[in-house]
């Protein structure tokens, strides 16, 4: 038996990626953000994207290249505090920006990823997180209903893949991107390392090819995936 | 029914599991067809109990006791082989990663209904995976006996015992022929060899489309 | 800095278990099953209990070993064909049995253990699997409301773990064993090796020992553990 | 403030990190808080970008560039270490296994409000874990100056901020004076060397319940 070989070009793959197309960012900082998915992203140049992404990376670097670019009409996010254009950008009213706790957009995320609708958590009750969220009982007690978060498409970063598209991630590197590749109609990562199938040990593999549709293997990395010198 | 016509009829199934799928094969019948697929087909063996990449069967003096599939057996791993736990396994199944199913089933009804967990007062062990298998797989295939052991017809019009998954089922294979379930019933699309339409419907619980064409043997 | 050292016995940790309390217990047929831990549970012998696990082993091991000793007043679980005890005894009326979809089972657990209160799914519907079931609307589709299902106590097997409780498990036994851990009030890990702090590579570390209260080594596995000569 | 009063601060927080202890420390004051904590005190430090047990921050040329906290400090492992996705870390955050959680503060009221998020029309660049940090964590406590950089007190009667979480605050430290939360109120536990109960009553804006005993102090 041989496992299906999922392997492709970074332009084939990001082509796919049309106008007003919804698409998961892995990263947390900048450990585990898509940077070279993401430059080739700015360089089809599809708009009107709706991104998600637990930050909005910092000024000239990721997320802050598309927005720069004028591709992005909706941002869902936990935090945006250290890109300044971001900020800029939801108070002009250029992009909208939806806000959600990062546990909650975690999970609201491997919901999706799950294959569930939503999920009932008493995080936010009492408080402005609550607002348009129909309250739901459950064994006597009161919880707000979250809707499971998809998109078309989730760009991720691992260390190392296998043709088969099963990967591994580098310390805090994992952040979302497992959670998102699962949440996606397509799932493209761009891998700093392609390994023979059978060198991930089984039981080390952090995500199943089975989630993953593209696999592209990264050339020598740019310096933005760097130590930022502060 | 012949050992050949069971044969003839895990070839024809085999025959729909293409390069590139990820599937799961329930217990019995289904494990089988595995070993009609073609070798060189790249395709993705998946068990609720947590594996992609399912790899053959080993006998007890080479198993490992920590690795057997979601039916008992001791199986091994091939090269991209990946362990998870039961969450992950059927986020797998849930969010739509199965290309295909195929399920042992008590009843199929001409609807796409399912029943294949449960005979109330006579054998109720639970569903185990089966439900979720049934309904989010993208493609759902029933391979079964034509009729049960009394010769009594399994697929019906509606399914009498407790659901397992309700209009899910796209294709049914038995020994006698393939039937593929759309929005317009039950259609015959193959007949097995040694099979003939009289036969056929005497023994099917529901009424089903024949194609004008000439129906292809297997 | 130093992390906490969890080890203990298994007399003293099992002796944490009352009459009436909710166990869950990992495995999926034998791989994954904590059979030591179950035995000393046989041997303290804590009755009326709620056990919560996958399948109900096969005869004369694990769940069947409580069933024969007469502790269990109910079961949760996803199916019980192997065990013609549990069988017998659920048609007798002798214990009370709750059968939930397996993929159901885990997310109700995993759930818990993500201190959520519930999820809603369209598995089941329109099927019997339904009855008792809140509906629920999400973005205009139907589901059923799934409630979190938690435990006073996990009994977890790993194959290897620290004096933390960091853990990782062999092939096909990790199954419900990471999400049970994170389930319960109290979870109590069987370890087939204790290794130094560290040698488990942080990224190869399967479970946190954040989720984890008591970890017992094992001496030599009893022959239960082994292959089934059928 | 003095530095000096700074310190102590830091240093009576540090106190009640006791061994065994999960914590998570926010950015600012309270990751600041670990310096103070005894070295030989085995607590795990979590951060909710995938990391318990993490280790000392490290400078850039020996930084890992994928090992950040969730501040973006540069930190290493320890012996123990574990990483794991966004989801399992808020899964320990929500299911009650963060023994400790200390967050800094705009407001926090007698009534165990707190905010720390959002200055509607000035500062809103979203919530993080914050909320969840806030309300599911077994203790929480607030660490932070007693005044804002005017004098006004940011101990209030009622938070006038958007609220993170609503009644979870357990304990408040400040360079003044440190505070309990409890079903009667807020309790004045201890008071920093060089402040008194009238400078303590002028630069806070709730009333609170002064024992009759002596009060420690820091």
């Amino acid at each position: 038996m041989t496992l299906p070989d999922k392997r492709g070009t970074i332009e084939e793959a990001i082509s796919a990626i049309g106008d007003g197309a919804s698409v998961m960012l892995g990263g947390f900082g900048v450990p585990g953000t898509p940077f070279c998915l993401i430059r080739e992203l700015v360089r089809q140049g599809p708009r009107n994207l709706t991104v998600i992404k637990n930050d909005a990376n910092e000024a000239g670097m990721g997320v802050d290249w598309l927005l720069e670019n004028g591709q992005v009409a909706r941002l869902v996010t936990s935090h945006i505090g250290l890109n300044p254009t971001a900020i800029r950008m939801m108070n002009e009213g250029a992009i909208e920006v939806e806000f959600v706790p990062q546990g909650i957009l975690a999970e609201r995320i491997r919901i999706a990823g799950a294959g569930m609708m939503g999920f009932v958590t008493d995080i936010g009750l009492g408080t402005p997180i609550e607002e348009g969220k129909p309250r739901i009982a459950v064994d006597g007690r009161t919880g707000l209903l979250e809707t499971a978060l998809r998109a078309d498409f989730a760009l991720i970063h691992a260390d190392s893949a296998d043709s088969f598209g099963n990967l591994s991630f580098s310390a805090s590197a994992r952040n979302f991107n497992p959670l998102m590749a699962m949440a996606a109609r397509k799932t493209i990562v761009e891998a700093e390392r392609m390994v023979p199938l059978g060198a991930l040990l089984p039981e080390h593999v952090h995500l199943s090819g089975t989630f993953i549709d593209i696999v592209v293997e990264l050339p020598e990395l740019p310096e933005v995936y760097g130590v930022i010198q502060r | 029914m012949s050992s050949n016509a069971k044969e003839r009829m895990l070839k024809r199934a085999a025959a729909d599991i293409v390069p590139g799928m990820t599937v799961n094969l329930g217990i019995g019948l289904p494990t089988e067809v595995l070993q009609h697929v073609e070798p060189g087909v790249p395709v993705c063996l998946h068990s609720e109990n947590g594996i992609a990449g399912v790899g053959p069967v080993l006998s007890p003096d080479k198993a490992d006791r920590n690795l057997i599939d979601a039916g008992g057996a001791y199986v091994s791993a091939i090269p991209g082989t990946a362990f998870f736990d039961s969450a992950v396994s059927f986020a797998i199944v849930r969010s739509g990663r199965l290309d295909l199913s195929l399920l042992g089933a008590f009843e199929v009804a001409a609807n796409g209904d399912l029943a294949n967990w449960k005979i109330p007062g006579k054998f109720s062990p639970g569903m185990g995976g089966a439900i979720e298998l049934a309904q989010k797989a993208r493609r759902v295939g029933v391979i079964m006996m034509h009729t049960d052991r009394k010769g009594n017809p399994k697929i019906l019009d509606r399914c009498t015992l407790p659901l397992t998954a309700r209009g899910h089922v796209n294709r049914i294979y038995t020994d006698m022929a393939v039937f593929d379930i759309t929005a317009e019933g039950l259609q015959l699309r193959e007949i097995a060899l040694g099979s003939d339409l009289t036969e056929l419907r005497a023994a099917t619980g529901a009424p089903f489309h024949v194609p004008d064409q000439d129906l292809p043997r297997f």
